[in-house]
């Protein structure tokens, strides 16, 4: 599973069965039957594809598993490498029993059952989720893409739009933020802007075609295209509108940023633009000189990914890469630049740009201004160093 | 109150709002009856929290809950309910919705002022013979309060 | 999970301990650790939805699952709930052992391993596939749209650009068809165009962003968008390129249409313009008259939907229903129509037009030309049945 | 023969492409030398496939390999090999890669020309002391063979 090295030399320790000229074993014979699966699960072959979680983790109910960046293609995260992060443990809710109430500023305080949040218009959307500490600004940093930044993945999402389900109450006159509140042993808390709810938020029941799945928030959640994800907050029960936010321990004790001179910024919900390349990448090896395709990710909170440029000279040129189409408002994009690799050491990054115009920053600047005490929106550009030997590492860490 | 224009969902009656609606806010509002003083707090702290947070809140598998002040500037900041948190009802909001973690929403109100007492006292913010109750817990003067500032980004580039 | 009816009722007939104005109990204990499922698995309250089998098959090696479109929002497919359709049960193949040979009219036969198909530039599309016997032509009809069309799924395909391969090999003239090959007991053999294998075939091996499930072809498969599924041929092991099809048994015993006089089509590649209504659909009751969001897919494998229009009268009028953006070339298209159900008995139906000008067929036009031995290739209209108690069932059963 | 643009993959050597280059062309290219009895073909049969195809090849877990000729134009046609496939050699080449589905690619090749000699021997298309072997193989006439046409779609609407 998506080594750049070895398979040769893993082919060569085989013996050579089931190599040609000779017809190998698993067409001798025949294979599962259908239906053994009734729902699919990978290859045994990728046993090793799974959450990324941290070794020396103090506990496991308010923690996070990131996803195998490294290991995947394209922009859509399968739903069972989704990432996670929670802060009470995943709960299991039955979707019979679960209610959404909308009270506070309206003129018709609501409850609603799963079958009535189905019942109003739906949409889909193919939007990314990003946690905002993802990763922070101290070293040592990360080995792997997963590591750094695995915090992040992408899926379709369905569900219905925040602001047809606040019609149905009726804002009422200095509605300016509304509280979200999740059924996990947590009861996560964020206030969000009205704006934000206006605008593209959802009340989203399914991903990636099937309902959401437990650790995502089952059956409910709220989603915030291009906010932190901590903000969409999921086992969505409550929703209370209101003329102030709540000051909610998660947007006051976390997330919010600690600048160098002791002041802190607070509802600093946009992810920035940001791009990494996931292949060649950190513990991946480059099995031989020639050709390979540099290929990675980029997203912006604030809209679509305008474009990528990849340097694989350490920084000092830049060429532009391709994006694949379609390049979607608010989803990862994946972007392409084919290259010879001479051999030689070598330094190969990326640098988004998105449609406001904002570029990438590197490590660096975002320290001198920041400083390394600041935790969340490390958007930074992350280096990755290739040695003669094709081994690939963390050219910051 | 007509419908709305799906006529989809129920009423909300007041008594389901007022067992579901927990958030109190930056000013106290929403706070509940009820008070609790400092020293019962500790009995509270000692039993449910202590195992996870220190025996003094000095922290361990839950964060560190007292001390800090004046170290945001630092090299080394200690960010805790007394040198970094600019309301003090987000104790009584979080403790209630949160804590003990192991059995959130398990503390009578009651309990939850006291344990919040004893933490602000832990913290110089209370004195030790304090009795904490909704108006009380508004005044609270929290230190780091006027730190807090807006979202200036994009500041990098 | 899906249900359109009856959550009011569960929810009575269930203790209220977990409604309003009580805390339900799953916010009062932590739940489940993070990383409790290093690969993650939906809720076990949608346990129902998996692949529907049909309960009387003469056996499992050669047949096929369908996947529960009914209960799926959006337009990708889950991987767990992709369709399966194989000939020889599913190979567990070890991907360091496998080998793609590409040999015939070229001017250098070649063999790749994994690593090296990983090593060409890679792209990335949503594409549908649909198996070409989805259903055939004979009463009794199903029941759910699954049963109707649920041999049918779209994901997110990353691989390699099948001209791209060609191109390393260098293409001879007279090279007018590729033979493709799978490495499963059935050894699946199809011919294609020259045509198709330079404008879009794929050998794709990722699937919404992980390494392909072992019942889609892993670890390699083809991947012709728009082509009846059966020739996009898994686990594939072999690329012939000749001057003519190879008459394969699969190319002519069977994806062969036999019209009612006797005379048989044969390389009928093309799955024509199609649509289904999945919500309300067969199987499902709307739960209350008022207002019902009508929503379904759409695709064609001659490119993008252009447009889908819904009736609501059993066909004496139709309205344009909205095409979730983006509409993708070869991709499933949600479209939905706003519907207010007056609590009467009503038939609804879809009909998709794509960019060639193609309209979707009813039945009886279907049967008119081709008659009921026809057996691939069914692309009609489904009319769904509503009662007056809201239950939904196949109009044309 | 130089490189391609890319450099990626090895050559592949004539003796690996023979051994798995199993296609037969719809005229008989590439069968393999050998020969097969239809009289050999009925203990293959018997022995390896009539557990599913029936003793007289009528089908059952498996299809129906023999009859129906005539009826294709009927209300209940019969495919099989002796009434719906068009060539000859493609009944070699399915039985050698696919059959018998429990051990595929398990019959030598003379064994794959009895048992298709069997088969069509059982459809009327070959006599009883017939050996059947490459040249012979493709130039057996289907009776179906002509009824074939391209794709005149879209046919409806
Ligand atoms: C079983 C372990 C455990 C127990 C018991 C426990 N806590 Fe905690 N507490 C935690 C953890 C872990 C966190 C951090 C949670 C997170 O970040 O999601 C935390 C966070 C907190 C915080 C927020 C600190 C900050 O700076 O943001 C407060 C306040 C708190 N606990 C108070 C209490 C009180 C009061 C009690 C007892 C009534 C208690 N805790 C009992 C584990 C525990
Ligand atoms: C274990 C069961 C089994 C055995 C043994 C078996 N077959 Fe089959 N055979 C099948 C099945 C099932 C199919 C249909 C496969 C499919 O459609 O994917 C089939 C299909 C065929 C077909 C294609 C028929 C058509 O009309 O397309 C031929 C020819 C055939 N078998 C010949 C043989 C011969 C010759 C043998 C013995 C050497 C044999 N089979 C042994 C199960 C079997
Ligand atoms: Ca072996
Ligand atoms: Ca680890
Ligand atoms: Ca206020
Ligand atoms: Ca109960
Ligand atoms: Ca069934
Ligand atoms: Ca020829
Ligand atoms: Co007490
Ligand atoms: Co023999």
């Amino acid at each position: 599973a998506g080594g750049l090295a070895g398979s040769e030399a893993l082919a060569a320790s085989d013996n050579a069965d089931n190599l040609p000229p000779n017809v190998p074993e698993w067409m001798k014979a025949p294979g599962d039957p259908m239906g053994s699966q009734l729902y699919g699960t990978p290859s045994p072959f990728e046993k090793g594809v799974i959450k990324n979680i941290p070794d020396n983790l103090p506990q496991y109910l308010s923690a996070s598993g990131r996803t195998p960046l490294q290991d995947l293609d394209g922009i859509i995260t399968p739903n069972g490498l989704f990432y996670e992060r929670h802060h009470g443990g995943v709960p299991t809710i039955d979707p019979a029993q679960h209610r959404l109430m909308l009270h506070g500023l309206v003129d018709r305080p609501l409850i609603f059952t799963m079958d009535d949040i189905r019942r109003f218009p739906s949409e889909s959307h193919i939007y990314f989720l990003e946690c905002s500490g993802n990763p922070n600004y101290k070293k040592p940093y990360g080995k792997t893409a997963s590591d750094l930044v695995g915090l992040l993945s992408c899926a379709e999402w369905t569900g219905v739009s925040l602001k047809v389900v606040l019609q149905e109450a009726g804002l009422q006159p200095g509605a300016k933020w509304i509280v979200a509140e999740g059924a996990d042993a947590a009861a996560m808390t964020r206030s969000i802007p009205i704006e934000k709810c206006l605008e593209d938020a959802m009340l989203a029941y399914s991903q990636n075609g099937e309902r959401l799945r437990p650790q995502q928030g089952y059956p409910l959640r709220l989603l915030l295209p291009g906010f932190e994800g901590n903000m969409s907050v999921k086992w969505l029960r409550r929703l209370r509108v209101a003329a102030e936010p709540t000051y909610s321990r998660e947007e006051t004790s976390k997330y919010t940023d600690l600048m160098p001179n002791g002041s802190v910024r607070e509802f600093t919900f946009y992810m920035e633009a940001k791009s990494i390349i996931t292949r060649p990448s950190g513990g991946q090896r480059l099995s031989t000189p020639g050709f390979h395709e540099i290929s990675g990710i980029a997203w912006s909170g604030h809209g679509k990914v305008k474009r990528v440029d990849v340097s694989v000279d350490d920084g000092k040129s830049w060429q532009e890469a391709q994006l694949q189409e379609p390049v979607l408002t608010r989803a990862l994009t994946r972007f392409r630049l084919p290259w010879q690799w001479d051999g030689k050491p070598a330094v190969i990054q990326s640098r988004a740009t998105d449609v406001t115009g904002y570029v990438q920053p590197t490590l660096a600047e975002l320290l001198a201004v920041r400083g390394d005490n600041y935790y969340y929106h490390n958007n930074a550009i992350w280096p990755w160093r290739i040695a003669a030997n094709g081994e690939v590492s963390n050219a910051s860490a | 109150q007509e419908q709305g224009p799906y006529g989809i969902g129920r009423s909300a009656t007041p008594a389901e709002i007022a067992g579901w609606n927990i958030d109190i806010g930056g000013d106290g509002e929403n706070l509940p009856p009820g008070s609790g003083s400092v020293s019962h707090g500790r009995m509270v702290f000692d039993q449910q929290c202590a195992a996870c947070h220190g025996a003094k809140g000095e922290g361990g598998v839950g964060d560190k809950l007292v001390g800090g002040q004046g170290t945001l500037a630092t090299t080394n900041p200690v960010k805790t309910v007394g040198s970094y948190w600019p309301y003090a009802s987000t104790l009584f909001d979080y403790i209630r919705r949160a804590m003990p973690q192991n059995a959130p929403q398990s503390l009578s109100n009651e309990d939850v002022y006291a344990v919040s007492a004893y933490i602000l006292n832990m913290n110089g913010l209370l004195p030790a013979d304090a009795t904490l109750h909704a108006k009380r817990l508004s005044r609270i003067n929290m230190p780091n309060r006027n730190t807090f500032v807006g979202d200036p980004r994009p500041d990098v580039p």
